[in-house]
């Protein structure tokens, strides 16, 4: 494993950085909120990207993917979290395509990862259900009947779930903690199932999902009856490492847009980037920020050698860059000034846009809890 | 019976006969405050008929002269009649900017014929006034004025451009400052301006915040012309009549602050409503660790405010600075908010719509307005440069 | 309760200030420190104390004490603690004293408060087990024997033990947590009484002590037996605020000297002190100076006034006086570079005193616990 | 097979042959290190052995030219002997100042003279050097050197004081930054010298520090004679040489830090052994978020030196700089060990005697010397001042 990029990796962060800059500009955010795109995202990038084999660059060969490893998907969502694109990408290839890939029978790999990887179809997953993220705390019941099952309970942060053709759900079989969960694949017309968008302050897809007695057919189970958690496990790992990344790419693009305007900004007839208390507190940003990236890139790596240390850090990596990017975020804007809480200037979208990744897949207090669990004390 | 004494009973018994019963509920939202103005309304007969009951007292300017409406009050009379009003759980009868901030600084600077024109006008609520000073370029270098304003004839001329005008949309009039010599040092050239808002070539833009909606706006000056007999101070010496209009903010903002944080739901319990609770505490260690120390530092600051008004009223000298209280009221008010939208988690998300509750909502727009509190009104920065110099003594 | 210092607060805090800068000079806990001094305490500053009446500050005037409150204490403490003076005020006035005061059956205060008002007796109090405070956990025992007691176990951070003629001992005589614990009091020359002195980094008195079987006759009981604990909090409680208003001395001397250093101390050519990164550090130490001053002032009166919120306020100034002390004594010896970290240099001792008063009765998380549970959550 | 397969091979049955047994054992304290000089001793005899056959292929200082008792090895080859003195497990033969810091700089600024004269002795362990910077004036601003050195015949007449100078009490040799021009500027008058510490005139002075005895002393000069051809580089031109070593100074002091820290045992057990455990976690659960932090960060910051070691490596530019390592190092490091001490509690308050462990004990002197590691080497300040303007491009 080597922190350097291959040139190969070098040129799929050169294209997905020319992708996004061209052609999703933070306006393209704007419009979707103000317009209230029924959508949310954009179809025509979505559909560049797909061509750009983004969509599927996980995905095995053989189901039409690229076969890359996760250390490249990764260069791609650091770019998307610079210009906060919110596209399929993450929720469709990472959690509901993840898990398929993951634990899907052939038949749904079939079905599912080659429509996934050209961009056809969107796959989301359904896991959370308080509050905040709690992955076994699972009240939604699936009870069995004739030969298949009905899915009772309610869901919520389901990234892009108005938008997905089909929903892995995450539901209890039998009681328990961790043990006892099943994951289902509910297609997206299924009777009972009803999804709601939620318009959160970062304008990032999230809907809310209610399971009312749905009908599942028992070959809709993703994986072993009772055994979700073992698949939810590995297939959050990696969505978690790939969040981080995105965010890494939010934080770094909020950084540069301040130390930017540090530079031309004047105050006291100087630029304001001369006066040494901010000075200090950039270079601590630089510091802090230069640590998350460390910490994505092992986690990348780690994910795609397979190594036992992925859990761990997988979660050290989401604890710093979750209270990092609000940190970056929130300087960005003090240092702004007026300006920068004005809705007008970008730099808002990424105070938001912080929150809602810091919650999204467990916050840094969860993650440092977890990483103390793994370290055995 | 001491003099004190007797004024407190006839304020007692004055309010009591006064004061509407409507006008003694505690307030619920925004709509309960009366600003007045030319364009303002009455939610209630009761607001109105609390407003001129008060004015004609001269008690929404208690400490004014009675001559510019004012009620003539010293200081102890003041008092009693605050903690009087206080007692009787009386809602204010007028917010304005005009008796915070500008009044003062007439009744400091201003000609006779100011005086007698704006403040009776101020104290009846009949004209509301909104703050002219910060520019593009004039953020925390607030002296950095380019707003022009050039003398012809007996008017002068204003061009240029305010920004953060807070209800400049609602308001009737600015007290604006204006650069009247762009020869002389940045300080020097400055002038304190008013100027009616219905004047030709003043034009008005809300701005819109991270937290949506706002009172603030960006208010536009061509070539306006304003009565030379609006100038406050002499010419050219507008700074300082800024400085004294400043210095009533910045012990404002603390204050508001503190009132509107003592509405909000307890952190505690919010975080055992949301977390729950295990045994005794809430479920969530880490979290309750993080909400004793916000709170004890609220309580701190409370008990320094008080503190500090103990000092003044002693005599005993100002003790710790108005910069320090706002410095301090501002970051934990954005550290508070900060916890409550970790505590309500993801329904600290949403922006509007289904499946976020009123509160939910309030917390989160709140906390996103939180984040302009330690930039307006002196930034964070500019207070911490303040203490380091005036209070510490540490060299330029 | 007002936070204006009365005439006679004022003349006070004078005369002990005038005391303690006359008399206490840094450099005499360092002539204690570096010649091994046996007792650790100047006895001709003791004296002279006690001749000002402030041994017995707030004892009774029927016991020889001078009848004051704790807020004119504090104001003492406060005073001691500018000069690091660990004279025996603190463990014999508020800890075996307070004991004593509060609880003692009258035979015990007509014996022991007249000699501690005039200095000439020291009582300990020998609370602390563990290797962190926790009150209630107690393992020394006292079993019954004839008319009396035996203790055996062992204390720890018995503050001025071994000056002490007596010590107050926190022993169990049933099991419970809270419940259950008796305090006896135990003469320095009791059989099987072993009492060593710690070597600690502040050069701070501290104790060990060892009970072997200790004798105590039934009248040694003060208060109920197994009702000390009620004695012990109201103690402690008392204690913990004279504490953190010695605290508050300490930091708001090393703020005030490194300040002068940032004024003198030249670097590039100007004083550092005109550097806004430090600029910016010294006003934000003043600012949480001025918010952990009020939460001493506030506390101070309430034990006087005998309010409902004393534990409150206990809590709330020594979690923020440690935090604050240790805060303020580390950017005071890196605001003074490399001479704040020489021996040679006074500030390093502050340095080592926030640290021992930060543990000593409950460092700041204990108390935020105890805060939030006391304030119901 | 290549040549660098053949060399390595090579290497490593050298190494099998030449290195004692005793020296392959893991290092337990200072003794175990062998800093040479005409003062220093043995511990064993396998350590002089040690040192006597590694400094006769030149291997002490890898990368110099033979001619100089260099091994004369290119980067690659260095690189193999590091990798497999570490496979063996081998001490370091010799440490030295002089080898790690001023024998780069005399190589790139000394004379032939110089450079035949002392770098031999440095790399065959027989002559020990300190470093003589920092003056009491001169901390942070390091350029405002008073140490006078007056040219008279063809020796340097030296006057003044050096502080900081780590090891002096034990060094043979100074390198020292004295001034040659006062009336220059601050940069331009300062020449780099080296001076005998057996000259009459040098005197040595421990510094005690707030942990206790130290290897810093006070250093001071009195009229001592220094012959002229001892001056490096150019007259007037020592703040070239001396930023040269300076740069090494960085990065060895993050180095040193993290070798230190790796010995220590982990946060996480010390934790559960002083405070024990509840369920399947240390029993304070706001102490253990603390620790998890500590403890990713300190991950991080490991990650972080790799992958700058390997963008170096794949000549893709330095990548995060050396200011960085330094300061985020030395704030970890005050970091863990404040949590150590808040881990072992009232047994952390120990200055000596019984009643505390040795670990305990050197627990609470590291977190004490700790406190120096921020100011030493350039302070955390002085990082972040470099930071903002050779990274970031902030203005002055």
């Amino acid at each position: 494993m080597s922190f350097v990029l291959t040139e190969d990796q070098e040129s799929i962060r050169r294209s997905a950085k020319k992708l996004v800059e061209e052609r999703a500009p933070i306006a393209q955010l704007r419009a979707l909120r103000d317009t209230n795109d029924p959508l949310g995202y954009s179809r025509d990038l979505w559909k560049q990207m797909a061509e750009l084999g983004f969509a599927g660059m996980t995905l095995p060969e053989t189901y039409g993917g690229a076969g890359l490893g996760l250390t490249e998907l990764g260069l791609v969502l650091e770019e998307c979290g610079r210009r906060l694109v919110a596209g399929p990408l993450f929720a469709s290839l990472l959690l509901g395509g993840g898990a398929i890939d993951l634990a899907g029978s052939e038949s749904q790999k079939e079905h599912w990862l080659p429509r996934i990887a050209r961009g056809e179809a969107i796959v989301a997953l359904a896991h959370e259900e308080g509050r905040r993220h709690s992955l076994y705390e699972v009240a939604a019941h699936a009870a069995p009947v004739g030969d298949g099952w009905a899915i009772s309970g309610e869901k919520t942060m389901v990234v892009d779930g108005h938008v997905a053709d089909a929903i892995v759900v995450v539901a209890r079989t039998s009681s328990g903690g961790r043990d006892g969960l099943t994951l289902f694949l509910v297609p997206r017309d299924a009777h009972g199932l009803d999804v709601q968008r939620r318009a959160t302050i970062d304008s990032r897809n999230i809907a809310f999902v209610r399971l009312g007695g749905v009908h599942a057919a028992s070959d809709s189970v993703v994986g072993i009856v009772g055994r979700g958690a073992d698949v939810l496990d590995r297939v959050l790992d990696r969505a978690t490492i790939g969040l981080s990344a995105e965010m890494l790419g939010g934080m770094q693009e909020a950084f540069e847009q301040t130390i930017a305007y540090l530079k031309v900004r004047n105050q006291f007839g100087v630029p304001i980037g001369s006066f040494q208390a901010l000075k200090h507190r950039a270079a601590q940003l630089f510091c802090e920020i230069e640590l998350v990236r460390s910490l994505v890139a092992a986690a990348l790596r780690a994910a795609d050698a397979g190594s036992d240390d992925v859990a761990l850090l997988a979660s050290a990596a989401k604890a710093r860059a979750s209270d990092v990017f609000v940190h970056v975020a929130n300087e960005a804007v003090q240092m702004h000034g007026g300006i920068g809480v004005t809705d007008e200037l970008d730099i808002g979208l990424f105070l938001k846009r912080a929150r809602v990744t810091e919650m999204m897949l467990g916050a840094a207090a969860h993650h440092r809890d977890r990483f103390a669990r793994l370290s055995g004390y | 019976m001491t003099e004190i004494m007797r004024f407190r009973e006839e304020v007692r018994e004055w309010l009591q006969a006064a004061c509407p019963v409507s006008m003694r509920a505690p307030m619920v939202d925004e709509r309960d405050d009366v600003w007045g103005g030319r364009r303002g309304a009455f939610a209630s007969p009761d607001q109105r008929v609390w407003l001129e009951r008060m004015a004609e007292r001269g008690w929404t300017a208690p400490t004014w002269p009675t001559q510019y409406g004012g009620g003539g009050l010293d200081a102890a009379r003041a008092a009693v009649l605050e903690e009087e009003l206080k007692r009787l759980g009386c809602r204010p009868a007028l917010k304005s900017l005009g008796v915070w901030m500008l009044g003062p600084a007439l009744l400091a600077f201003g000609s006779e014929e100011q005086k007698r024109e704006h403040l009776p006008k101020m104290a009846r609520g009949e004209i509301r006034w909104c703050q002219g000073y910060s520019e593009p370029g004039a953020g925390s270098d607030l002296a950095n004025v380019q707003t022009r304003a050039v003398l012809d004839g007996d008017e002068y001329v204003v061009d240029g451009q305010k920004v953060w005008t807070s209800h400049a949309h609602v308001a009737d009039w600015i007290f604006c400052l204006v650069r009247t010599d762009p020869s002389a040092k940045k300080h020097e050239g400055i002038s304190f301006l008013l100027i009616d808002m219905t004047s030709s070539g003043v034009r008005v833009k809300p701005i819109k915040l991270i937290s949506g909606a706002s009172p603030f706006c960006e208010t536009f000056f061509e070539g306006v012309r304003v009565p030379a007999k609006n100038l406050v101070g002499r010419p050219n010496g507008g700074w300082t009549v800024a400085k004294a209009v400043l210095e009533h903010e910045r012990a404002l903002i603390s204050r508001m602050r503190d009132a509107r944080a003592s509405e909000d739901e307890p952190l505690g319990s919010m975080a055992a409503r949301y977390v729950g609770r295990e045994g005794s505490g809430i479920a969530d260690p880490v979290l309750r660790d993080r909400i004793a120390q916000a709170d004890i530092d609220a309580l701190a600051l409370k008990l320094t405010l008080r503190r500090s008004a103990e000092s003044v009223e002693a005599g005993r000298g100002p003790g710790p600075e108005t910069s320090t209280f706002k410095l301090c009221a501002t970051e934990l008010s954005k550290r508070r908010l900060e916890i409550a939208v970790a505590i309500k988690g993801f329904q600290a998300l949403g922006w509007s719509g289904d499946g976020y509750a009123a509160d939910e909502i309030a917390t989160t727009r709140a906390w996103l307005r939180s984040r302009a509190s330690s930039i307006e009104g002196g930034s964070s920065e500019i207070q911490l440069n303040i203490i380091a110099k005036r209070v510490l003594g540490l060299p330029d």
